[in-house]
C-alpha cells in the first residue's frame, strides 16, 4: 500500500495532539484515509508521548508499521524515534525525514536511517506571537511541504480549528506559510502523497458509538467519567442541546446504570458506560436488568488492567468481566466493534437487540478503538426502530413475563393504561409476583429460567453471519475480536501476497459465538487466535465453545499491534513445530 | 384506595408497621386521583421493600439500596409519572448512602418513604444504620456500638426541599403527610417509625404512642428549627417528633437542565440525524 | 446403607427449623453420622417449609431420597408430603409414617403408602403449657419412639437447648415423654435404629468456615450481611469475645472488601464475605488486591440467580462471576469445598495460599453447603500459619515487587523499619514506582504481567493432586464440584453396586483448574458434568482447558440434588445415543 | 521534613495546590516526631491522589473513592500506626461519599484530607461534586446546574470529632491544621482549598487570597457554631473561614469495641483452638 506516516513526539502540555489532529483533518480533507494512534501518559504535563497519523489513498485499517516523517519537539523525542531500539511497544524507528527545532536541538544521536531537516522553528513562530505553541503550527507547514501537498486546505483547517480565536487564526495560517516555504526553500519534497477531491469522514471510536446512539434514537446517558469510557460522555455532553439528550454525571456508576435502568424502564432509550474499574461497579445492576427484563446498552471500554492499571493504554482485558458480570446464569449480548465504522454500526444494532430481547447488551471497545481517529466507511443513518413486543393498553390477563417459544414477552411501560405490574429483581412468575413470597415452587422457578434463555436461543437463531476477510482455501486461520481487525487484515494481506493461504474469522457478535463458526474452523493447519491481552480471554471461550486446538498470540504491554510485528508473531506460528495436546472424551 | 389494592397479599408479620404505609401510600394517591398507571412503587431489597407486589400501579422491585437512581431515571424519562421509593432504614441508610444525600441535593422530584424499623428485618435482626447504642441484636451480642444514623439532619444537609417524619402508629398524619410530599416539587422525604414486632421488640407502637408528638406551629421554611428538631429523641413522653420538618420552594434538577426543562423525553421523538450532521466528522 | 430419613413440615414461624436441630443433635449425640436439609422461603412467617434429617451410622453424604418419618405441623404439611407428585424440587414423598396431630388435622388426603400415626399433639402439650411450639416437643417425642430410640439422650438435647429457660427445660422434657408413651402405647417401633457410643461432630458449613476462619489465625472479619453468607459472619459475631475477633458490619460490600485489604496489608489475616449480588459489589476490589499483591480471603456464598433471585434457596451460579471479578487479567485461587469437613479444611488453606502467593482467594460456597447440618469428618485443629516470604527490616534496596522466578516478593507491613514503599493500584515496577508517571514502559509493563501470572505458574506446580472417588477402572467419569459431592458420591455408590464402572472427579480447587485431570479423562465412554445450575460453568472450563465432549446435568430449581434424582439423570445419560459433534482444529 | 521526602519527584503541574499538602503532611509528620515507618499515607484515585508516592512512608494508593474504608482497616489492624487518607474532591465526594459519612460517624482515628479543587483533574476537567453553579467545565459546557457539596457540613452531621479547612496558599497554617488532625484522637477531617491552575482557572491562589480568613476565637466545641460557619462562602474578602472549625472530645470506636479496646491485633497472637472448642458441635 502506498502510505505515508508521520509522527509528532513530544512532552504532554506540549500540543502534541492537537498538531496530530490539524495534520489528520488536512489530509481527510484531501481526499485520503488515515488512521492515528496516540501514545501518551496520564499525566497533565510532562512525560514523552507521540501522536502517529498513517495516510493513503486506499483504505488505513491501522496505525501502521514503518515511520516515514516525524515532528520531534524536543530532543528526547528525536533521539527516542531515531533509535533503532525504540522502546515504545511496536511503534517502528524513523526511515525517513526528521523535522526539529535545529537552533535549540542541537546535540543529538545521528542516524543514517535518518535525512534530518532542522527548521527554525522556535525562530519562525516568534516573529508572530509568543504562544509556545506556535511552533507546533511551524512544523506542521514543513511537513505538509515535505509531503507536496497544497497549503491551502491546510490553511483552512487552521482557520477552523482556531477560528473561535478570531486573528490567531491568521497569526497560525501565516507562521505554518513561512514553515512550509522554508522547508521548499531548503529541502526537497520526500515523499508526494496524491490528494483525490472527494467528501471523507473521520472520527474517533468514541464519537462514532456516541453517532450511533443517537442515530439509534438514545436520548438518555448516564455515566461517571472513566477513561477511556469518558469519551463517548464527552461527546454526549458537548451535543446534548444540539441533539435533545439529557447528561447525567451520577455520583458514582452505580447510581448510573441503576438511573439508566430506571430510564429504559420507563420507555425512554437510555445508555451508561465506564471503563474496567467503574464497570466492576455496574456488574448487579446488570443482573437486575436480566431478572427484570430491562432492555438495558451498555459501553465497556477497555484499558490494561488490573485495578487502575494503565490508564491512558489499551488491552483487551475485560472481556471475562464482562462475560461473568453479575450472579447466576441469565441471557446477555457482548458485541465487539473491530473498527470505527463497525462502532457506530454495532452501537445502533445494540438497541434493537437490547429492546428485542429485553436483555444487557454490551459494547466492548477499548482505549484504541475509543481514542484514535480512522475514515469512516459505509455510513447509513437510516435506522428503524425496533421496540420489540409491547402489550397494548387494557390488554386482559396481562402477563409480563410470559412464558413464550421466544422468550421473549410483551413489555409494558408506565403510563400505559390498565396493564400495572410488578417488575422483581427476585424470581418471579408469569405476571411479575414473586415466586417465594408464599410457597416456593421449584417448577415455576425452572421455567422462569428456561423462558430467559431463550431469548438467547432466539437471538442466536436470527444473528447476522461471522464476519470473514480471505476465508477462501486458507490453510491457516486467524481468530480475531474487537480493534486488532485492522493490524490482522493488513498481516493477512501481505501474507496471502507472499502466497501463504492465510485468512480470518472476525468476531464482533463475542457473545454468545455464533455457531457458524464451527465451518470455518474445519480442515485448518493452524488456527491462531489474535487478542490484545495476556491470557486469551476469546481464545478460552473458542475452546470451550469449539474443542479447538488453537495457537495463541497475546500482546499486553499497553499498546496496540503494529502489522510488521504481528506479521512476524504470526509467521513465527506458521513455522513452529509442537507436540498438540490430545485428549478426547470419547 | 380500593383501586390501589394489588393482588398479592401482603406477606409481612402481623402487627408490622408496614402495613400502615402500605394504607397510607394508597390512600394518599386514591385521595389525590392519581391513576395507578401513573403510578409507580420503585423499592429495594427489605421486608419494606416487597411492596411494590401489594399496590396495584407500576412497581419496580430494585437492588438493596438503589432504589434512588432507579426513581430518578424514571421521572427524568417521564416527568408525567408520580414515583415513590420505598425501601428500608438499611437499604437507604446504609447501601444506599450516597444516593440518598446526592439526589436529595439536586432535588429530583420524587417522594421517598423509608421504612425505618431500627433493624434489618429481612435478614432476620440485625442492627441496621439507625439502631441505638447499646442494643442488643443478632450481630450485636454485646450491644450495638455504632452510634444512629440521623436521616433527617442527613437530607436536610444534603439540601432536600422536605422532608417529614411518619409513624405507622398514626396512619392518618402518616397519609396526610404523604399526601404533601407528593406534592410537592421536589425531592420530598419521610422517614417513618415503624415498629418491627419480630426483630425489634423496643421500639414498638406502646413506645412510638409514649413517645411521640406531632410537630405543630413549626416554621417549616427554618432549617435550623427543623435541623434542631430533628435531634430530638427519647424515651419519655413529648420526646420525638413528628410530622413535616422542612418544606421549601427550590429550583429542580428538571427545571435546571436546559434538555429536561423543554419537556417529557417520553413524549419527544428522539433527533433524527441527517447527512449535514456529519459536516463535524468531515 | 441402613438410614432414617425424618422431615418436619410446616409455615415459617412454626418452629419447624428449632424442632429439626433437636431431632438432628438427638442422633449425633446417638453415635450417628446426620445430614440435614432445609427448605424455607424468604418470608419471617407463613408459606410452606420443612427441615429434613437423615441419620446412619455409616457416614451420610447428603439430605438423601425416600422418606421414612413425617410430622406435620399442619395440614397442608401433611397433604404435600405424601402427595406422589410432590413438587418440592426432587424431595421423596412419604412412604412411612406420618406423625400430626390427629385432633386439629382430620380431613386430608390419603395414601395408602403411608401409615397414619395421629397423636393428640396440642391436647398434650396444653398440659403443660400455652406456648404453641410446646406441641413440636410432643410430636418429637412421637418420633424418637418411633425410632426405637432411647429416650434419656434425647431428653438432654432438650434441657441443653432450653437451658436458659430454667423450668421451661423440664416442661418440654415432660411434654414430650408424653408424646414419647403415647406413640409407645398406640403404635410400634416404625424402624430400629442403632445407636452407638462414640463422639460425633456436627455443624453447619457457614460454623465450618468460621471455624476454619479461626484455625488459620483470622482476627478480622468485614461483611455486610447476605444471605447466605451472613452464617459465618453470625459465627463470628457470637464468637468474638472468645476467639478475640473483630467483626465490623461495614455500610456496603465496597467498605468491607476495601477495609479487608487495608487490615491484611497492615499484616492481620482478615476476611471478607458475601453472596452472589453483595460479591458483585466486591469485585472492583478483587482487581485491587491482586494488583497490589496483598493477600485475601473472600468467602463466596452462592444462591440462585440472577440478581436478588430466590434468597433463601441454593444454586451454583457464580463461578463465572467469581472468575471474572475485576478488569484485566490478575491471578487469583478459587477453592470449592464440597462438604461441610471440607470447608474447615479449605478455609485454613485459603489463608496460607493468599499469604504465600500474595493474591486473592476465593471459598465458594452455597446456600445448601452453607446452611445445612452434617458430621465432621477428620477435624485436624493443627495448623502452621505460613505468612510468605517477608522482607527483614532494613534491607538493602528492598524491592517490593521484585521480579522473581516464582512471581513472589518479599512483603513489608507497615511498621516495618527502613522498608518504606509504595503499593500501588496503577501498574508500577519493582518498587511500586507507577510506570506511567513520568514515560509509560511497555516493557516492564509486560514483564509486571509476567511476574504477577508467573505466580499462578507456580501454584499450579504446588496443588495438592486432584480429588477422585472410585475411579478405578471406570467407564464412565463424573466431574463434579462444590456441594453435589455428597450426592454424586451416593450415586456413584449405587450404580458401582449395579456393576456400573463410574467414578468421579471431585474439584475443590477449581481455578485454575490442576493440569492433573487430564490423567483422568482419558478412554472414558462418557464423561458427565454434573452442576447445580443451568448452563454448566464448570463445564465451561473443563471444555476450554481440555478440548473434552461432556454430558451435562444441571439442576436450577433452587434445591440442592437428591440422590434418587440424579441416579435417574445419570442413567439417562449412560444409555442416551447421540451425534458427537467433532470439530478439530487440526 | 528531608526523612520524609521520598523518591519519586511529584509529576502535579506547576503552581498545583498539592504541593503545598506534600509539604504540609511532610512537616507536620516530621514535626511529630512521626517516624517514617509508623506512618501510612493511603489514598484514592485522581491527581491528589498520587501522593503516596512523593512521601517516604509507606503508601497505599488504592481505588478512586475507597481509601476511608483502606485507611480504617489499617488502623483497626494496627493501632500503632498513623494513617492518614488522601484524595480528591471527586474522590471523597462523589465516589466515596457514603464512606466518608459512616466512617467519620464511627469516629475511627485516622486523619483524612481531601484536596478540594472543586473539579476532576486527573480525568481532565469534568465538574466535581463541589464545582459552584453555573461554572462551565469540560462536561457542563452550558454551566454546571447540579448544587454543590458542602464537606464540613457534611462530616459535622455525620459527628466527626475533628474538621477543619485549610488554604493550600497558607502552608503554615495547613501545617498546623494537620499536627492537630493527627493529634486528634477520632476522625479528623482536612477540606483544603486547592488550586488547580490546569481546570480550574476561577478558584486560584488570587481567588482564595482575597477571600479566605483565618477562624479566630471560635467556640471548637459548639456544633451550630462550626456548622453556621461552615456554610460560609463567597466572593468578597473575608468570606471563605479556613482554620479548625470544630474539636470535640468523643469516643473513638477502636475504644469502645470490646476486641479492639483490649490492644493491638497485629501485636496479638491468633487464638489457638484447641479440643474443647469443638465442643458446640457436638
Ligand atoms: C447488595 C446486597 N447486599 C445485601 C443484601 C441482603 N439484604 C437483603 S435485605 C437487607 C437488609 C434489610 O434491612 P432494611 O433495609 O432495614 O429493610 P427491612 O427488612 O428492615 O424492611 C439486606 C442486608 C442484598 N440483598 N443485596
Ligand atoms: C471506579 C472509578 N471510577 C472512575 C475513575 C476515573 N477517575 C479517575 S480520577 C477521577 C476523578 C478525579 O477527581 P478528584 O477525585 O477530584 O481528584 P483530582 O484529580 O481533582 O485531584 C476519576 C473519575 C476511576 N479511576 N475509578
Ligand atoms: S420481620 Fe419485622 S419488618 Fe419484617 S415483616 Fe416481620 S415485622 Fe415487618
Ligand atoms: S490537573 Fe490540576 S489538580 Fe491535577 S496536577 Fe494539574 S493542577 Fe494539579
Ligand atoms: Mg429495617
Ligand atoms: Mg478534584
Amino acid at each position: 500500500m502506498d502510505d505515508v506516516i508521520v509522527r509528532i513526539g513530544g512532552a504532554a502540555g506540549d500540543g502534541v495532539q492537537s498538531a496530530g489532529l490539524i495534520l489528520t483533518k488536512t489530509f481527510s480533507r484531501n481526499g485520503l484515509y488515515v488512521s492515528t494512534y496516540n501514545y501518551y501518559q496520564s499525566l497533565i504535563r510532562g512525560g514523552q508521548g507521540w501522536y502517529q497519523i498513517r495516510t493513503s489513498e486506499e483504505v488505513v485499517k491501522n496505525q501502521g508499521s514503518g515511520l516515514d516523517v516525524l515532528i520531534a519537539l524536543n530532543e528526547d523525542a528525536l533521539n527516542r524515534h531515531t533509535d533503532e531500539n525504540i522502546n515504545e511497544g511496536g511503534a517502528s524507528p524513523l526511515s525517513g525525514i526528521a523535522i526539529f527545532d535545529g537552533v535549540m536541538i542541537t546535540n543529538y544521536n545521528k542516524n543514517s536511517k535518518v535525512k534530518y531537516c532542522p527548521v527554525p522553528l522556535r525562530d519562525i513562530a516568534l516573529k508572530y506571537d509568543k504562544n509556545p505553541l506556535l511552533k507546533n503550527t511551524v512544523a506542521l507547514g514543513a511537513t505538509i511541504a515535505s509531503l507536496g501537498i497544497g497549503f491551502d486546505t491546510f490553511a483552512n483547517v487552521i482557520r477552523e480549528v482556531f477560528d473561535k480565536k478570531g486573528k490567531i487564526a491568521e497569526l497560525n495560517v501565516n507562521a505554518a506559510k513561512e514553515g512550509y516555504d522554508y522547508f521548499m526553500d531548503n529541502y526537497s519534497v520526500y515523499k508526494k502523497v496524491k490528494t483525490i477531491k472527494r467528501k471523507m469522514y473521520a472520527s474517533t471510536g468514541g464519537d462514532a458509538v456516541g453517532f450511533g446512539g443517537i442515530n439509534a434514537g438514545m436520548q438518555m446517558y448516564f455515566a461517571y467519567p472513566m477513561t477511556p469510557a469518558s469519551s463517548v460522555m464527552q461527546f454526549f455532553s458537548t451535543h446534548a442541546k444540539k441533539y435533545n439528550i439529557f447528561v447525567k454525571v451520577t455520583e458514582d456508576e452505580i447510581s448510573a446504570i441503576n438511573a439508566a435502568i430506571g430510564a429504559n424502564y420507563a420507555g425512554v432509550r437510555t445508555m451508561t458506560g465506564s471503563s474496567g474499574g467503574g464497570f466492576a461497579l455496574m456488574t448487579e445492576g446488570v443482573g437486575l436488568a436480566a431478572m427484570t427484563e430491562v432492555p438495558l446498552v451498555v459501553y465497556e471500554a477497555q484499558r490494561p488492567g488490573p485495578s487502575t492499571g494503565l490508564p491512558t493504554k489499551t488491552e483487551q482485558g475485560d472481556l471475562n468481566q464482562v462475560i461473568g458480570a453479575g450472579q447466576g446464569d441469565f441471557p446477555r449480548i457482548v458485541l465487539a466493534p473491530g473498527n470505527i465504522t463497525d462502532a457506530f454500526n454495532l452501537t445502533k444494532e445494540a438497541f434493537n437487540l437490547a429492546y428485542k430481547y429485553q436483555l444487557p447488551v454490551f459494547i466492548m471497545s477499548d482505549l484504541y478503538l475509543a481514542e484514535h481517529v480512522e475514515t469512516l466507511l459505509n455510513i447509513d443513518l437510516d435506522y428503524i426502530m425496533d421496540n420489540g413486543l409491547m402489550a397494548r393498553d387494557n390488554e386482559e390477563n396481562y402477563k409480563r413475563y410470559e412464558f413464550t417459544d421466544s422468550g421473549i414477552s410483551k413489555r409494558a411501560v408506565p403510563g400505559q393504561k390498565g396493564l400495572m405490574h410488578n417488575e422483581d429483581s427476585d424470581e418471579h412468575d408469569e405476571y411479575g409476583n414473586v415466586v417465594s413470597d408464599q410457597v416456593t415452587d421449584p417448577k415455576i422457578r425452572m421455567l422462569s429460567v428456561e423462558k430467559r434463555m431463550r431469548k438467547i436461543k432466539e437471538y442466536i437463531k436470527n444473528m447476522p453471519p461471522t464476519r470473514t476477510y480471505k476465508i477462501e482455501e486458507a490453510d491457516y486461520l486467524i481468530v480475531q475480536w474487537g480493534s486488532t481487525r485492522g493490524a490482522v487484515e493488513e498481516v493477512i494481506d501481505k501474507l496471502r501476497g507472499e502466497d501463504i493461504k492465510i485468512g480470518a474469522v472476525e468476531i464482533d457478535h463475542i457473545f454468545p459465538l455464533n455457531p457458524d463458526i464451527k465451518n470455518y474452523l474445519k480442515n485448518k493447519k493452524k488456527i491462531i487466535v489474535v487478542e490484545n491481552n495476556y491470557s486469551g480471554q476469546l481464545n478460552r471461550l473458542l475452546k470451550s465453545e469449539f474443542l479447538i486446538n488453537t495457537d495463541f498470540i497475546g500482546k499486553y504491554d499497553g499498546e496496540a499491534f503494529y502489522p510488521d510485528e504481528l506479521k512476524n508473531s504470526i509467521e513465527g506460528k506458521i513455522n513452529e513445530k509442537y507436540e498438540k495436546i490430545k485428549i478426547r472424551g470419547e | 384506595m380500593e383501586s390501589y389494592k394489588g393482588k398479592v397479599a401482603p406477606d409481612w408479620c402481623p402487627g408490622c408497621g408496614n402495613f400502615a404505609q402500605l394504607r397510607a401510600i394508597s390512600a394518599a394517591l386514591a385521595e389525590l386521583n392519581i391513576e395507578p398507571e401513573n403510578a409507580v412503587i420503585t423499592s429495594g431489597i427489605g421486608c419494606s421493600s416487597n411492596m411494590p407486589e401489594f399496590i396495584n400501579a407500576y412497581g419496580y422491585h430494585g437492588l438493596h439500596g438503589r432504589l434512588v437512581p432507579v426513581a430518578a431515571g424514571i421521572k427524568w424519562a417521564n416527568p408525567d409519572l408520580t414515583v415513590i421509593g420505598y425501601g428500608g432504614d438499611g437499604d437507604g441508610y446504609f447501601e444506599g448512602t450516597q444516593h440518598l444525600y446526592h439526589f436529595a441535593k439536586r432535588n429530583v422530584d420524587i417522594t421517598y418513604m423509608v421504612s425505618d424499623n431500627q433493624v434489618f428485618g429481612l435478614t432476620t435482626g440485625q442492627a441496621s444504620p439507625t439502631t441505638p447504642i447499646g442494643r442488643i441484636t443478632k450481630n450485636t451480642p454485646d450491644g450495638n456500638i455504632e452510634p444512629p444514623f440521623n436521616p433527617l439532619q442527613y437530607v436536610l444537609t444534603a439540601g432536600a426541599s422536605f422532608v417529614a417524619r411518619g409513624f405507622s402508629g398514626d396512619i392518618k398524619t402518616l397519609t396526610e403527610i404523604t399526601k404533601e410530599a407528593i406534592k410537592h416539587k421536589g425531592f420530598s422525604f419521610i422517614d417513618v417509625l415503624s415498629p418491627c414486632p419480630t426483630y425489634n421488640k423496643f421500639n414498638g407502637y406502646d413506645f412510638y404512642r409514649k413517645t411521640f408528638y406531632r410537630l405543630e406551629g413549626n416554621n417549616k421554611e427554618d432549617f435550623f428549627e427543623a435541623y434542631k428538631h430533628a435531634s430530638e429523641w427519647g424515651d419519655q413522653p413529648h420526646s420525638i417528633p413528628t410530622g413535616i420538618f422542612y418544606e421549601v420552594n427550590k429550583t429542580r434538577y428538571e427545571d435546571a437542565d436546559e434538555v429536561l426543562s423543554k419537556g417529557s423525553l417520553k413524549k419527544t421523538a428522539p433527533y433524527k440525524l441527517t447527512e449535514d450532521d456529519m459536516a463535524e466528522f468531515y
